[in-house]
């Protein structure tokens, strides 16, 4: 199997479903001659043809527009906004159409269409190149949200998503997207290509949404995490000598929730880690659902980890991601109690 | 009670010179379209379908119009249409008006929530489905169920969708005259403002994708060009030159604020378009002659992969915005019988009686039957349910249709709700 | 002291605002002449001149996008934002720019604006008319999120987020605009002017931001809700026959942790009541707050009644809406544990 | 891997006719500037600044020029400067230039994480910011540093925002380049595009509101009018007449994508004004006269209570976007180069020349002068440190002004970080 970035994968997914159906279409701003400013669709334009691959004017709302026109055609736009702090202009397009069009027309039209959009911190980006919004989208009803922590996974997910027929907002962790980071932003960076799920084949595969992933067995705990901060669950697992369990959510919605009680159940601990701001972020409706799932088998409060509830801030980016560190010492509290 | 503080006495301002548009009268006064220049029917020329968007420019303010006051039609841009297809246009319009009249009383009478008439507007739909092909697909707004009127759909099962009973097809999931129809070619309304006109865009471009010779039309309000997808739709469908045709019901009011709150004082709304370099034609819009001459020559230049255009179907919204509303709060009660540009239906029905085509007593009878025809599909849709005493969709439906495939949260819901 | 609808009291405070502050301005669709859809502005036009008081094009993003330039000029705009479902064109001028303004200039420039937004369902809306998005809000670090239940509180509310100095978004429950509602749509509706809390004073005064009232004391179990739900709660306990606490938060953000944490270490139950959809609503972070801060009080899971995870439909509204007797339910059920 | 299946033969598909503009050159390919159509300077007329916006449609396809090709001011836009302003408009220009150049250079030696040039584009800032009062309001994008510069702010105080160091007024909380100064009049940059223009015209209404005669300037990049509050912007400047300058610079370029994707192959984007009855004045932004008196002009419109104007300055991104893109991937390397209207600073030394006013021997004394006091500011900032090196603001204050009391959760998290 070839070693792929996760940029590499996600190019694969897209050329893939290019070549295999006809109706995807990809779109976005940079999309197309130049193939994306973190090189995503790099190729894509001159391989599929300009009508298969085509640069957007700076309009996400009109992105997202006209993305859920060519469904309501019968198309599968897969749409990039370039930065996921970008996407509220399309909000609107997003949670009041995309999400609502199947309901709304007893099922006679529908958007099943992708939404790819980089997010998280640790590239120095600041307040408007670093957000988690996952969050918000997962509570749109109507919407699927997705968010890979791999290679492997980017790529067998993402064709997933533009296989599905719902609207999908597809979160990429940007800075997974050249190497695997488990948050010690002063140790040298690895390459995918060294770490094992940077193998990803280069054909055709899926893998379901909805669906889970064990990172890393365990008895003592579990942390449920998505994207970038599996990574860093992983090393504060190590670091912290606990044998935590650690889940990889991979789809946010709908939720995994067989894989997430059955840990908590044989674990009795939790522990949520996101990027994303805290307060009513994903890692609420998790630590909810753990409680109203696993009430009695809890044995200490569920802990969560997450960026604090200020704006990413470009200078301190060190000390408000939510690194090993904070993980182990949460850890530690549920092992505690 | 916490906190009182003494009133601050007010410094003296210097005097604002924010302007804030007015329209010419409110209540109590009397109406006033002295500033409305109407220019004289037939005297717009008509340019061929592939005319640069530059050559075009006049048009955005001028107002092409075909029948004059004695209901002849005249000039370059008279259609020319047979007296059958003008009967059906009449019809059509005489059937969404006895239509809304019906659907209206329903509404008072607590049969279901809500309705919005398109009274005076008639023209607009009918004119526009007629010249349309009827695989061409529509992104509508609220105020025109005269396209499904005018493709046939049948008129119970638009009232199905409005009495929310066991056979709307929308399952009783959304407010009255919020119709969506697949198989009619008319796109599921939206409750947000604007949304369908970039979505217009974007499925015009996949047919252009597709080498598809379908075309897209859309409907917005003239309050409604202010959203931010107008601009999207706009610039897309420039950028890329989508098949497709922009159209804005500048019916002057938007709920209860006229059309200079919308941007209508200094310009017109065909003229937004030219800033795209998309040609802007504004039409009388009460005039069907005009209104279905112009569709077909921007849907001709949409199809001979010209572009898009632009269309302002400049008419009076008579009736209220809604049965949530009261609009002789805001306007002179007479301005809609003094609107200048009339009643589509009268103009129509006269040019017909000019050309021989028509008469008082058909014209009487065919209303009659009207009446008839939507009473008894009122009756039928009827006896489906209404929203007060139901029947309605069972519960269960809720649920469905949120994903293709019911997630687990969504079954467990369901499960809970005991439906 | 007058009897006050919630619209008259609404109205009342911005009508003492504009008096007292000449920076205050009132902007929205069909706020100005006309005085608002729901009426709340009516008269002030009238009263305080086309500069104070003025209608704006159909733009939501505009209206707050001007309202922050505005702030930044040294107003205090309030904006009605029509009905709470349209709200989504304006996301990214409240997340990107209001909310975050204060944060990236170092505090040197503020946005101290007003959005009123009428939310909720219970008047045959559907699904464009009948949202409760606050959910999403409450993740907006540096937004605040007010929703009264009455129009005692609205008026005094109001007040409070006009004159603070963050931008506050103020929601209003419309099914309360004329009267009381506890979600038994079946019986007669009642005016304010027989609840104890249409009793408004006709003069200025405020209820701080972040404080809830405990509007019914009791000590088997802890109601947290706000807005609608605190009608249908009261009612629920009323007719349970349980001695529960109801919180009446008032505040979303922030929010009143002290109140809560006090009630449920004394109860050990608690049940959350939202009208907005399930997942990832703002009882998610209710849920995941008072698991943290009262876990070892917790006798029983924490519930959570809500709106369901689907748009709000039309003809089903009552199915919909989280009323009595799904609240007794879920009383029921912590009690049992 | 699950759901392996075959690889599904493709159809024929019927041919596409959707239109994808593209530049005249990419790389490999000279650059093309033949459709460019450069109107002689001083050939536009100037209008009265009460002239209508109809009246002034003719300015939005043509470009205000003033300065010929050997550097003589010519027609009626001549703003007639004094020597003095000139050579402080030069200064201006080179300082921002040399500054550029530092900053730049910074970053890649990893003293910060991003830099944004404004090359090629110096005469925007520095002859709008000349042209406007000093107690007008300006809401710029990143690459219109000029506009400090030009109002004296300084260059230390810049720099410490760059590098994000403990004299940051930002507090290290921006990227870099994302300046703000409320004693500069210079709103906080935002990093999401087009926002800042529809606040100015809500800055401008405020101000028309309190009869305050100060008026707002805005500036977006071509690529970024496609937002929606690009239109909100001008439907709100047009309906409330606000005394504000909406100002398009339009370099050509957005990251990787030329004009045409942005809707500027089939007209001007200060068309866009004449869609809402606002005059779009076009103008040469290499041109430090023509930028000057256009602005100007539209500064006494406003300033006269005749509302906004829009002005489109043509120029070009003669560098990369930032530092992080590399435009030898989607245009020609020596496109920037043959830009027909040259580079302001070399034109207006050329003007100050041959005015007699200026000489190679003073230019090249005051590029060494500005690199020089350039370096010192550097040195200083630097000597409050540097985002790879710091010092940085302490951690405790990523927790403040994210509202103006700090509540309990922040409180508590600021606790819990340890700080
Ligand atoms: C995004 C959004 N904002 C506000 C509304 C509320 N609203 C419904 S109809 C309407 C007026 C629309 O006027 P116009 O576009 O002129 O259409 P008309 O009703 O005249 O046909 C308003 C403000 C809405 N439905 N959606
Ligand atoms: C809402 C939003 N979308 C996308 C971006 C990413 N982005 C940053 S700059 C840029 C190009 C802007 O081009 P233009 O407006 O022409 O300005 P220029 O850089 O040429 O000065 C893009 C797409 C952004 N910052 N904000
Ligand atoms: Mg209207
Ligand atoms: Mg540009």
């Amino acid at each position: 199997m070839p070693a792929m970035t996760m940029i590499q994968a996600l190019n694969s997914a897209m050329d893939i479903m290019l070549a295999r159906d006809p109706n995807v279409v990809v779109i976005g701003e940079d999309v197309g001659y130049f193939g994306g400013v973190f090189r995503c669709t790099d190729g894509l334009q001159k391989k599929h043809g300009r009508h298969r691959v085509f640069d957007t004017p700076i309009a996400e709302a009109g992105i997202l527009g006209a993305a859920v026109g060519m469904s309501v055609y019968g198309l599968r736009p897969v749409a990039e906004i370039q930065f996921a702090d970008y996407i509220y202009p399309a909000a609107d397009q997003l949670i009041s159409e995309a999400a609502r069009l199947r309901y709304r027309s007893g099922g006679e039209f529908t958007a099943p269409l992708t939404v790819r959009a980089p997010c998280g911190g640790g590239i120095y980006g600041g307040q408007t190149h670093s957000q988690s919004p996952e969050g918000i989208f997962t509570h749109v009803c109507g919407l699927k949200t997705v968010m890979p922590s791999n290679p492997y996974d980017a790529k067998g997910l993402l064709i997933s998503a533009i296989e599905d027929d719902d609207p999908v907002i597809f979160f990429e962790p940007k800075r997974l997207y050249n190497g695997p980071f488990d948050g010690h932003h002063d140790k040298p960076t690895r390459p995918w290509a060294k770490h094992p799920h940077g193998e990803v084949p280069a054909d055709y595969y899926t893998i379901p949404l909805g669906k889970a992933a064990i990172a890393r067995p365990g008895v003592d705990a579990t942390v449920i995490a998505y994207g970038t901060m599996v990574h860093v669950a992983l090393a504060a697992v190590a670091e912290s000598g606990i044998d935590a369990e650690v889940i990889d959510l991979r789809t946010l919605i709908p939720v995994d929730i067989e894989t997430i009680t059955a840990s908590v159940e044989k674990t009795g601990r939790c522990v949520i880690v996101h990027e994303a701001t805290r307060t009513s972020g994903f890692g609420a409706e998790l630590s909810a659902l753990v409680q109203e799932h696993c009430f009695y088998h809890l044995e200490a409060p569920i802990e969560r980890v997450t960026g604090y509830d200020t704006p990413y801030p470009h200078a301190l980016e060190w000390e408000y991601f939510p690194g090993p560190s904070r993980v182990v010492e949460a850890l530690r509290r549920v092992m505690a109690d | 009670m916490s906190n009182v503080r003494p009133l601050q006495p007010r410094a003296p301002q210097p005097r604002p010179y924010l302007h804030i548009p007015e329209p010419t009268a409110r209540p109590g006064e009397p109406a006033d379209f002295r500033t409305l220049a109407i220019p004289e029917a037939g005297r717009q020329p008509r340019p061929a379908i592939d005319a640069s968007a530059r050559e075009l420019r006049p048009f955005a303010e001028d107002l092409i119009r075909v029948m004059d006051g004695e209901g002849h039609a005249v000039g370059p841009w008279n259609p020319e249409i047979d007296p059958e297809t003008l009967r059906r246009g009449l019809r059509v319009m005489m059937l969404t008006q006895a239509y809304d009249k019906r659907m209206y009383r329903a509404q008072r009478q607590g049969k279901t929530s809500f309705y919005m008439k398109c009274t005076g507007e008639e023209a607009v739909a009918a004119a526009q489905a007629m010249a349309l092909d009827r695989a061409d697909m529509l992104f509508p707004t609220y105020r025109q169920q005269g396209l499904l009127i005018a493709r046939d759909w049948p008129l119970v099962d638009m009232m199905n969708q409005v009495y929310s009973n066991t056979k709307d097809r929308l399952k009783g999931r959304q407010m009255p005259v919020f119709y969506s129809s697949a198989e009619a070619g008319f796109f599921s309304i939206s409750g947000n403002l604007a949304t369908q006109y970039s979505q217009a865009v974007g499925w015009a471009m996949a047919a252009a994708i597709k080498g598809d010779s379908r075309i897209a039309a859309a409907w917005i309000g003239e309050g409604a060009t202010a959203e931010g997808d107008f601009h999207h739709a706009l610039t897309f469908a420039a950028v890329y030159r989508a098949p497709v045709i922009l159209n804005v019901v500048n019916n002057q009011w938007a709920i209860s604020t006229f059309q200079g709150i919308a941007g209508g004082e200094a310009t017109t709304f065909a003229s937004r378009a030219i800033g795209f370099g998309i040609p802007g034609l504004r039409v009388d819009g009460n005039d069907f002659l005009a209104v279905y001459a112009v569709t077909k020559w921007a849907s001709m230049r949409a199809r001979a992969h010209h572009g898009p255009t632009l269309i302002e179907l400049f008419t009076y919204r008579a009736a209220a915005h809604s049965t949530s509303d009261d609009p002789s709060k805001y306007r002179p009660a007479e301005e809609a019988q003094q609107w200048p540009l009339g009643d589509p239906i009268a103009r129509l029905k006269q040019h017909l009686i000019s050309l021989g085509q028509w008469s008082e007593e058909r014209h009487v009878q065919l209303e009659s039957e009207l009446v008839e025809e939507v009473r008894a599909a009122g009756r039928q849709a009827e006896s489906y349910g209404t929203l007060d005493k139901g029947p309605h969709h069972s519960a269960k439906t809720m649920f469905e249709d949120v994903f293709k495939d019911m997630p687990w949260n969504l079954r467990r819901q369901r499960q809970e709700s005991g439906v």
